[in-house]
């Protein structure tokens, strides 16, 4: 039934580059560098020297030493030791987290865990755009707040949090930042040299690196209680056998994953997207217009329902929201939060784009979306405002 | 989510999608809707006698809705008006193969029979919707 | 410098087999088993296919039903995720927890951080072989014990302990027990459908799979407080988005690591082995000369300097102990444990076997090994006694 | 462990191995170890006049011990006897690029020879060990 398959659900995750690829297969054979890293024989040790490459390949690619750079199993992990970590560490000075409602789930389900061990948390309101403003962070610092967790580019609108701004409000109050990028490289500028932030999650996944692995930037001297014990890798921070072809990998997405030379094409197939879609009655950007990422175009379609749309247009691969809630029936959290009825928000789609999207599977895409909706809005003809509103 | 083959070929193809022409004769309508389930159903069936001539639809709701909505007008053609009260929930979404948390939204059409159903037997209301 | 390059540390980790590689390679692919397999359309549902198919392959290898195998970033995770998730589970229930001396860091470190948030420990002293006797599992558990955690296979002598009988007699008392099995697949059958335990860590790296993948097997019914948060992946127990080509990967070395057939070809070559080093005079095996894994052979050769020994053979890849503590210096706390001596256990090598090991390489390793302790012998001519003792 | 080439090279060959045969004349032995950390060390020279002629060592130790052994001997030959308590080791620690950790088994080394310097300037303690 399915003509072709196109996909366009980047952000959930991305294809394997066939570079990275390459680069992880060598690990994989027989005589290839597989051995443990923190072996100290002639073989462990060259799978050290890989291991250090691929730390100082992602160090550059966010502008900070690789020291500063621990790998763990993905931003979930990520964002779990930079909160759970930094506010056990600090429990005595402050038991005060601020984060925002748009934020993923690793961040959003430890911050509820963390109130659960009497913790306070404060969640900031974005506007109906998404956005946080700076001023909004400062005023909900308090003299007991020891973290600010707030995401970098949102995974459902895309939209682009000011964290250089953040950061300095947070550093001019002596508060710790920590920021979800799992989805920034390769679309948004991470510039750890120039932001004041603590801590960084970030994940190889989403940037044609492999699933299963991720690190957390810690800046030198921030405390941070680890989740695992077990061995000294990392540092202490966190134990376990390091992954040599993941990390590997991720070392070569990460180079690969240059900004400035990706984000304008994605912007330009996204628009693309948006200038065929936008043609459709009532269709709404949900979202900031300007101020987001290249790669994620979120829309509501008024009167449409999402999980008939989707089913709609099944060669099309693209999702309601975040892949890790997609069992989960609820509206997503991120369109509520901005404002969205449960219609609007089971009505939306998020598109994104990646690397290999190519412009004539657009053009196809607002052909099938075009006629579904067309059909399913005459499916439900005469029903009630609210379907639409 | 997965979907039945049933459920896949009658959201593809809906039988019995559309709505009766004005003021044709022995039209009743039944609307029912839930917002939080975020599903609205019309039923309209044309009853010559006590025997359901013919059936027709709208829905907005999920693939499951449209196909139960195409199912139930399938299976009500040329039986007694009374059949309007007596199809099982339960029974379509097994024969569907719908996951247990779409019972709700199927409760829905289950309300637009019953609304059908009073529609026929109380004429006066029957005008409504058509 | 070195003629050939041997390797015998596949305690340590081992190479990904081929078969493996080859799975793993198709979910590398642009058009390979890419998606996230939490996505709802259907390139997401062929990757949670192949998920769901791995969990199976895991499942099978330990007797144990698919859905009591829950996935994490290897064992290290495992192990915490177990001692931490069920003593916080259970904490108004009881605050002792049981293991023993000779268990990997991932566990001792465990430990030693419940001992830090006030629980309370009891290590248990192994016999001068490294064996546990159930009965001394028995004779420690008290009305507040809620959890024991013992380890299948040793991984620096590969002394196996009786875990069908430990399990009855935690099983019998109310208590739960914590299996460490990661160096068990393929050497030494684990029988969950026999054995009364009710938590397994499992890892891919030391059975021919992927680093960076393990799992944890949860008797249905035992409370376990998650480590990590956010996202609904693995029932709540782990989330994080699943690893694919990892999962893949892990469930064909599953599959391929039969006991029955591989773990008499590993004896016959690690006899060989000991065949040949046991000519040398003085040296002495380190742990149970019967209950025992086929995989591993620790011996200690008194009177030299392990450090010495190891750049002596340096084209043969063996270890002195965990690879995970090979940056420190102090002894093997697994061999102290067994009551040698500093100048011992710093003499001991652990060589270990695996699937690629050959008769020709063993042979050329005896001979190496033979000749350089005799070398170093002679270079601590007239060492004191203390030396050798 | 990474070693340095100079390391590598004077553990695989070792100048100066052994000890010399009994009663060779003006032998001078030094002995020194540290059970904690597992090193034992005995160096011989043989002092001509005031000028040491040959040196002989035996080492129970990690690699980085035989090399400075190795290296010690070398450098001592045809130096001043007072050259035995001029040797730095935080140099030859330098010379041998050897980690930080391993300064203390060196110091053991620097004992053997105050140990041979003593016997030298001692020579009825001198017999002791030849
Ligand atoms: C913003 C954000 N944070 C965290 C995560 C979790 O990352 P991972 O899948 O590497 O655990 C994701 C994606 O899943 C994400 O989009
Ligand atoms: C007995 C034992 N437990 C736990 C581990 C840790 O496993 P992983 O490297 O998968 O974290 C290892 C090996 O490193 C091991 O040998």
């Amino acid at each position: 039934m399915t003509k072709r398959s196109i996909y366009l659900d980047y952000a959930a995750t991305t294809p394997v580059d066939p570079v990275v690829a390459a680069a992880m297969r060598e690990c994989l054979e027989l005589d290839g560098t597989f051995a443990n890293p923190s072996s100290s024989h002639s073989v462990g040790q060259r799978a050290r020297r890989r291991v250090e490459e691929a730390r100082a390949q992602i160090a550059a690619r966010v502008g900070a030493p690789a020291e500063t750079i621990s790998f763990t199993s993905g931003a979930t992990e990520s964002d779990n030791l930079a909160i759970q970590g930094a506010m056990l560490a600090h429990r005595d000075r402050g038991r005060h987290l601020i984060t925002s409602r748009t934020e993923h789930k690793a961040v959003l389900d430890t911050a509820a865990a963390m109130e659960k061990q009497g913790f306070d948390v404060t969640y900031l309101s974005n506007d109906s755009e998404g956005v946080i403003a700076p001023d909004q962070v400062a005023d909900a610092i308090r003299a007991d707040t020891t973290l600010v967790a707030i995401m970098h580019v949102n995974n459902e609108t895309g939209v682009v949090q000011d964290i250089a701004a953040i950061g300095e409000c947070c550093r001019s109050r002596g508060v710790l930042l920590h920021v979800d990028a799992a989805q920034s490289i390769g679309k948004v500028p991470v510039q750890l040299d120039q932001w004041a932030v603590d801590l960084v999650a970030l994940t190889a996944h989403k940037a044609y690196g492999p699933k299963g692995i991720g690190a957390l930037y810690v800046r030198p001297g921030t405390k941070l209680a680890p989740l695992l014990h077990g061995g000294e890798q990392e540092g202490g921070v966190r134990p376990g056998t390091l992954a040599t072809h993941q990390i590997v990998g991720m070392g070569q997405a990460y180079e690969l994953a240059d900004t400035e030379r990706e984000a304008p094409a994605l912007a330009e197939v996204r628009d693309r997207l948006w200038a065929g879609l936008s043609a459709i009655e009532g269709v709404r950007l949900n979202g900031h217009p300007t101020q987001r990422s290249p790669h994620v175009l979120n829309v509501a379609f008024p009167g449409v329902d999402g999980e008939s749309l989707r089913l709609g247009i099944a060669d099309i691969a693209v999702s309601a929201g975040a892949a890790c809630n997609s069992s989960a029936a609820e509206a997503s959290h991120v369109l509520s939060a901005l404002g969205l009825s449960d219609a609007l928000a089971a009505s939306s789609q998020r598109f994104s784009v990646g690397r290999f999207t190519a412009a004539d599977e657009i053009d196809y895409v607002i052909e099938r979306v075009t006629a579904e909706v067309g059909r399913l809005r005459e499916l439900a003809g005469g029903a009630p405002a609210w379907c639409a509103k | 989510m997965d979907y039945s083959l049933e459920v896949q070929q009658r959201f593809h193809s809906p039988q019995g999608a559309g709505e009766f022409a004005e003021g044709t004769p022995g039209l009743a309508t039944g609307e029912a809707e839930d917002r939080t389930l975020n599903v609205w159903v019309r039923i309209q069936v044309q009853v010559v006698g006590t025997v359901i001539r013919s059936v027709q639809f709208r829905v907005f709701g999920c693939p499951h809705m449209l196909a139960a909505a195409g199912w139930v007008a399938e299976a009500l053609q040329g039986r007694e008006s009374d059949a309007l009260r007596e199809l099982d929930m339960h029974e379509i979404r097994k024969t569907l193969d719908a996951p247990l948390e779409k019972l709700g939204k199927l409760l829905v059409l289950e309300d637009a029979l019953q609304a059908c159903w009073q529609a026929h037997n109380v004429p006066a209301q029957g005008q409504k919707g058509a």
